[in-house]
């Protein structure tokens, strides 16, 4: 179990295999990787903005703590045999990587679900803000309703 | 009280971190919310959509009746977008 | 849209770049990655017995076959800007890559999405068998109930 | 016939590929495999569970009823396990 906030890249093979490396009890490693976009897909627009970076703030020191926190739940949740989150803050181009999520298991469905719980987990409950340049100047993105309803489905009760 | 203030927050207020002296009647977060409105145009605009305002507590989720006092780390921001 | 039956091994990173990179468009990759354990979980033993090692069997001819239309129902379900699919054969120690699904979309959801389904529906409609070496000698892997239900949850109707 | 046997079914059997002359009253898979049984012991133990045979006629998947001819390539298999 591992998280961490960066800014620089991260290199996927590498951060799978120092998970996985010898662990023979683990059958199944999802993956989500997180990307930046060429265009912003705010349902207000007409057409698609060009989006020629991006920049990551995030609250230092409560970002951890939400992380191990949230990596935690998802630990409790699902018999994972290893974890980590990786993600990256500051300036970001895009096709850059934002974010690594690594889940294992003995069986792919718990390694499935942890990984899909912990991406919708950490888009509404980490301190990270985005703001994104376009040719009409920086803005900052809106938080989405359909990320709220995700993240509600691991919601218990 | 240390505040920090995150995203468009901390542009329209237009600092990311201030040592305030808060008066004694500022009792909760819905308290603080208020007491900071009044102390200039950057702190109103700031504060206007109440809704989309988001408050932690030293460094965990508030709610509008969540005490404060004069030692907290009181963090002001809009509803995050990381991942 | 890609799918690969290889004795070799693959390079999980390098895979995915090679999908993903100058892809702009692209917000989300999901990753599946099957591995050889080293204990064989048969509902039916009292204890797990240690596998050595394991043969993956397989159908040349049917197996693209399957694995290229599985990749295709995955893409007109889920509007994914790139999907691969690698399955090893052949002889396999624990700790091995066996198979790895990537489904890379605009949102995180369809990539996720697109990503379980598609091992779900490998595990039981592409002609692969496991035969795994125990102590006690060699042994063909039995097909997993609990594999057809897991399929089961993306038939329509 | 191009018969292929594949996992338990292929080292029961002793191959995993051979051509068959079959008679002309064989129209069906249920056929087929009703008059492989009748070809020797390795063929009644690898089908003495019909439950657990699946049949592929021209690399698709095929039922009871599916129709096979003379030139057709037919795939006898367990319950696939891959992945």
């Amino acid at each position: 179990m591992a998280s961490r906030v960066q800014e620089e890249d991260f290199d996927v093979g590498a951060e799978i295999g120092a998970l996985t490396r010898g662990r023979t009890e683990i059958g199944g490693v999802a993956v989500f990787i997180g990307v930046v976009r060429d265009f912003i897909e705010d349902g207000t627009e007409k057409a698609p903005a060009e989006i020629r970076g991006m920049t990551l703030e995030h609250y230092p020191g409560m970002t951890e703590k939400m992380l191990s926190r949230i990596e935690e739940e998802a630990n409790s949740r699902w018999p994972l045999l290893g974890s980590l989150i990786v993600h990256r803050v500051g300036r970001l181009d895009p096709g850059d990587n934002i974010v690594l999520v690594v889940c294992a298991a003995a069986h792919r469905e718990d390694a499935l679900q942890a990984c899909s719980f912990l991406i919708d987990w950490l888009k509404t409950k980490a301190p990270f803000w985005k703001s994104e340049q376009t040719a009409q100047g920086e803005k900052w993105v809106k938080a989405k309703e359909s990320d709220d309803a995700l993240a509600a489905r691991w919601e218990e009760g | 009280m240390k505040l920090l203030y995150f995203a468009w927050l901390r542009t329209r207020i237009g600092c990311g971190e201030e040592e305030i002296d808060v008066p004694a009647e500022v009792a909760t977060v819905a308290d603080l919310l208020r007491w900071l409105e009044g102390r200039g145009d950057g702190y109103a605009a700031a504060l206007a959509r109440p809704d989309l305002v988001r408050v932690a507590v030293n460094q965990e989720f508030a709610s509008a009746e969540t005490p404060v006092t004069a030692g907290d780390e009181v963090a002001l921001f809009p509803p995050v977008t990381g991942g």
